[in-house]
């Protein structure tokens, strides 16, 4: 990892005053996630925050800065090496009342604790019939895109989908990661927090006070000739495409699907029946991705209005790759454009 | 390994007195008497399958009767018949599990300090640890009892488990059954150094090997732990040395790898018996006590089977109801097509 | 578990002589699998199988059966219950000119061996650059239909599927079985062998001769009305379904995918350019799963000549249920029914 | 703990002559310069990260030069560079993983004996028990020797390697450079107990605790581990009590979780120095020598930073090509169109 991706903000934020009146305030990612967990820490003495280096470093990425001096040692600590043990220790403090908030330190490293979040977590509530409920908010720095060692680049969002009795959720820029960790941390169920990393860094305007509905997509951008439906690091690269496409005079809608499970399937099919055309962006592998299920409600829903299959532009079947070649991999504007255009152009045989 | 300095609070460890001898013997007599017939009740096609546990009644009944369930909260395996019974748990909400009625088991866990029954080998002994670091952090004193089998000890969670434990003082019991067999894989080709308590050490926790067929030794041994970790000193193992006398369960074959002799030579005595003589030989119970106690077990099973027959499956909805304490919409509407497509037929 | 279920069958085979003169013998799918294992421990001293409870009992349900008295404890032999110990070991065995073939004891307990598949397994070749393959041919007792204890009846096809670096394969009948297991256990890459537990004691014909080609989809009945795509259990039941849907007139094609990883796309479009109409069925449950890729690689190659959306009939997003809800779970013949009617009756909105 | 029976053939495990303590030095200069030359690369914009050793020169060249390439096979971290120098790898291709070019490294792990870069904490260390028993299987004789850190002591895989050796009685040591943090936690947070060598005797192995920053104590117990291996006794466990003296990676900060005055007290003596005043007082070195292994040293830091910049990136086509052995139509298919469309732009 290079230096200068760690390095966190120490200044202050700046404000502004909206016209409604609503004070934003331009902060980055991980700064948003951080007074996040703040605040969440202050009001639920319930809730704990824990994991590999959580505590008195705040993180690997400072997610967590600060936290534990402010709240104390019991409320956020360092656990051991372990990332079954950390899982497996968060269904235990959700039995005894609490709200776990553990971090596993990178995507790659939640496969060791798979089993206890697939066999555990997910059905602990159904299991014991509902007495148990696992208000788990399990945060993973996750996706590619910082020449990372290996396993620090990893998509898990097709895995954790498929899982019975998981909600998983990736905000796309510091407004939507503050609002949807502060609305994930408060719910009574597990939810994976997946944290695009390579945007922790980029500033955004956050207000605090009007984070509009929490549950569902969110178009970020309105347009009338494609829809291009993407999440965590992968939007703000197709809002950069929307805005190329634009130029020629291509009116692109961009859907931030943010919810990964559920998936806001009536927002799919809204925009889709009215752009009638639409790729879906991720950088998971192709098969077996979650593009495929986007794509398969996309159609079920849009069969008769859909002008051309709905396409998929992601990651190819191979292990994420070192960083010398991974702007090969993640799919970059250029393969996006491709596909946008293999859309328009579709013809019917 | 074998000995665990005394907290101050040792009326906490005290020795049972004849009352509860007999409670004993009569929890005993209830366990091993369940245990039979629902092996029977698989062959007659009551329940679909079953894992006796035929030979642990001590180890079981001595830890569980340990429990104090205003306060403390046990994890099970699959196999620990003898514990529920011994606290007190609902024995047909119990047993259901065995009638592929509900996987965890009916009962609550909250009320019963008792959790779902787990069926996957060491899931639930992190579980125990972060419930118990709860304790901690709560300023309460419950203590976590954990049980798990000798080839459960293998597994990775084990390990992470006790560390953290340890690291954390959480007070937590590792119960370990040692009775000899991981289904068809001896104790001797799954524990290297020859037993779990071994392992203690090296996390600089005490360890009680106790003959796990002494349900008094094993009553002993629970009680001294849980004063241990309650007076904040951390976490303990214990490992019952046992053994399982019956099928790994209702669909094993033991013939298949161990012989008439071994089972012999490797059970001991019955602790059922042995326990009958015991406080026969110190004047604490006679044969009517013993006929009784015969006598109130075979009620008791009779009653649970009435229970168990009685038990219709769960409403298919339940399965769409019970994922979140929050449904989803695509949930919702999976359920809606699921009573649709179940209606019209 | 039943126990009738666990009971091999001891009675010696039963040849008939076809008219190619191949030599078919009736076997159940559990002696199948046991002959395919005896003739590749034959074959290739460098294969060993090992597990839990694989070597003296022969496996909880009897697949590896006499091998070890047979082979000796060096080939077959019993590990500690350790499932990621067993794949992690795996790894070695294969970096030290072996191929192992170990055997996780059900579905459900991968998970706790997700980490040595994901990151270990899958990725040493292309980690090392092709110098050190892995030959791991990894065995899994797959899906429901046993009334078995949780965790016993899960199905993973759609984790492995995604997985860069694993090839995942799963037989429907006894046929299927022996020779897509001498292929997978005979192959330079890892592969996940997914067997359809419910159906080890099914009997069918065996042409040990005659395999066909082990490589991609199989059309195991010929339809014109409309394709079935199922895989492992799923598919003796979707060929009773077309027997029933042909007393209607209704023709169905029933495609048995057989590989999960690489999934033969060209398999599937070739059937659904002539029935156009597809319905996808497996276990899993609906959301992320296996069913989403498949109908996207249909859509995507037969968009212009579908006449309704793919459908998918598969389990609903629950944990897999115990005993009693099993057959409210799995995809029942009425469900089928249902998800071919849809398709039949689309019409264009 | 501290006392391994020597087997028969003693020899293997005799004591460094005078060459192999000069050799020794000049490694261990060499693998310092290239750590600290590495820190300025990544500083420079030469490699984008890089995991420093500092401090751990004793322990690892210590334990690689114990390595028989002829038989042996090592299971590295992703901290090991000084292993890897001290058995002889490429420099340029092992280095390569910094710079961000193959993730493995690009040196061939067959040739080298040297499995690939491991970046899974506790990733391999079962599969240095899966090659050890492979050697068991084959009759022959290597040893694994795997490498772990007092953090990654805490995975559970660590603990089913160990258990799994043991029982098998492969021929493994267990290496573990316990180097008082991973990342910001302290040994004493990390492994209860206090000590992973602790953790052996639980499984019936044999443990050496030593001095990691003394080279020829690290050498001589490798040696008595391997000749024990060797011997068909079955594995063992080296903890080598050393000091990370630098940052975790070029992207941690140290100062954020201790301070300088607790650096210098965890540290204890550099052991590069420490050797020197040894070879000095021995007799055995001179300044000339000191200054020739300084000199060869970056010279050879140079010629490493040389090749590394005049490393190109791989060719995309690698992506698809080294997944499998036998491609897939599926890849295939990915491989042209990636080729189309960024041949297109
Ligand atoms: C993770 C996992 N792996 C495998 C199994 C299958 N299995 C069920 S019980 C058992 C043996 C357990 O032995 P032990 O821990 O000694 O407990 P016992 O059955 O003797 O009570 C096995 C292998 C499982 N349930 N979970
Ligand atoms: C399974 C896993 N979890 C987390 C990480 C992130 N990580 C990399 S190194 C490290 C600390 C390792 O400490 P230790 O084992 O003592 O080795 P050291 O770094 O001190 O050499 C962590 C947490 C990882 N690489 N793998
Ligand atoms: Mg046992
Ligand atoms: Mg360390």
């Amino acid at each position: 990892m290079s230096n200068s991706i760690l390095e966190g903000e120490t200044a202050g934020f700046r404000q502004t005053e909206s016209a409604a009146g609503n004070v934003t305030v331009v902060m980055s990612m991980q700064q948003a996630l951080n007074r996040a967990l703040d605040e969440v820490l202050a009001e639920n003495p319930k809730a704990v925050i824990f994991g590999e280096d959580c505590g008195r470093l705040g993180g690997v990425f400072r997610i967590t800065d600060g936290l534990q001096s402010k709240h104390g040692e019991n409320r956020v600590f360092d656990t051991p090496l372990a990332e079954s043990g950390i899982l497996g220790m968060s269904v235990g403090l959700a039995m005894a009342g609490f709200h776990p908030i553990p971090e596993v330190q990178f995507d790659g490293f939640a496969y060791p604790a798979i089993n206890q979040i697939v066999c555990q977590i997910a059905r602990m509530n159904y299991r014991s019939r509902g007495t148990l409920p696992m208000p788990i908010t399990l945060r993973v720095p996750s996706f590619g895109g910082i020449r990372a060692p290996e396993h620090h680049g990893e998509s898990l969002e097709a895995l954790f989908a498929h899982v019975p009795g998981l909600k998983v959720v990736s905000p796309s820029n510091p407004h939507e990661a503050y609002h949807l960790l502060k609305y994930a941390a408060t719910r009574p169920d597990p939810v994976i927090f997946m944290e695009p990393k390579s945007r922790y860094w980029q500033k955004g305007d956050v207000d605090a006070a009007d984070g509009g509905s929490p549950e569902g997509a969110k178009v970020q951008r309105e347009g009338r000739h494609l829809t291009l439906v993407a999440w965590g690091a992968m939007v703000a690269r197709c809002l950069q495409v929307a805005e190329l496409a634009a130029e020629d005079g291509i009116d692109i809608e961009v859907l931030d699907l943010r919810w990964l499970k559920p998936i806001d399937a009536d927002a799919l099919v809204a925009s889709v029946r009215k752009t009638r055309r639409a790729v879906v962006v991720h950088e998971a592998p192709l098969t077996s991705g979650l593009g495929a299920e986007v794509a398969q409600l996309i159609t079920q829903g849009c069969f008769d209005t859909l002008k051309a299959p709905v396409e998929r532009v992601t990651g190819f079947d191979v292990p994420y790759p070192s960083g010398d070649l991974e702007d090969e991999y993640i799919p970059n504007i250029d393969r996006i454009l491709f596909g946008i255009q293999r859309v328009l152009e579709y013809r019917r045989g | 390994m074998d000995t665990l300095p005394l907290p101050d609070d040792s009326t906490a460890a005290a020795p049972p007195t004849p009352d509860q001898l007999r409670e004993l013997y009569s929890l005993m007599t209830a366990v091993r008497h369940l245990d039979i017939s629902a092996v029977a009740w698989q062959r007659q096609g009551i329940i679909p399958g079953y894992a006796p546990e035929l030979g642990q009644e001590a180890a079981q009944v001595g830890s569980g009767y340990a429990v104090d369930t205003s306060r403390d909260f046990v994890f099970p395996t699959y196999r620990e018949m003898g514990v529920a019974r011994a606290m007190g748990v609902n024995m047909v909400e119990y047993m259901s599990t065995h009638k592929a009625t509900w996987h965890g088991g009916l009962y609550d866990p909250m009320k019963s300090r008792l959790a779902p029954i787990q069926a996957v080998v060491a899931g639930s002994v992190l579980h125990a640890v972060g419930w118990a670091h709860g304790q901690t952090l709560d300023g309460s004193d419950g203590v976590a009892l954990t049980y798990f089998g000798d080839g459960a000890s293998s597994q990775g969670d084990v390990h992470e488990a006790m560390n953290f434990a340890a690291v954390m003082k959480a007070p937590v019991v590792f119960f370990i059954q040692n009775n000899g067999w991981a289904i068809s894989v001896p104790t001797e080709r799954q524990v290297a150094g020859g037993c779990v308590a071994g392992r203690a050490a090296g996390y600089g926790m005490p360890a009680l090997q106790v003959d796990g067929n002494d349900v008094v030794a094993v009553l002993d041994a629970t009680r001294h732990a849980f004063a241990h970790c309650r007076a904040g000193n951390g976490p303990v193992v214990i490992e019952a040395m046992t053994y399982r006398r019956g099928p790994h369960s209702t669909s094993d074959n033991p013939g298949r790898y161990r012989s008439l002799d071994e089972e012999r030579d490797g059970a001991g005595e019955d602790p059922l018996r042995r326990f009958r003589e015991r406080l026969l030989s110190e004047g604490l119970a006679d044969e009517p006590f013993f006929a009784q106690a015969q006598a109130s077990a075979a009620t008791q099973a009779e009653d649970i089977r009435a229970g168990l027959e009685a038990l219709g499956p769960r409403p298919g909805s339940e399965m769409f109801d019970l994922v979140f304490q929050e449904t989803t919409p695509v949930l919702q509407s999976q359920a809606a097509s699921w009573r649709e497509e179940s209606e019209h037929v």
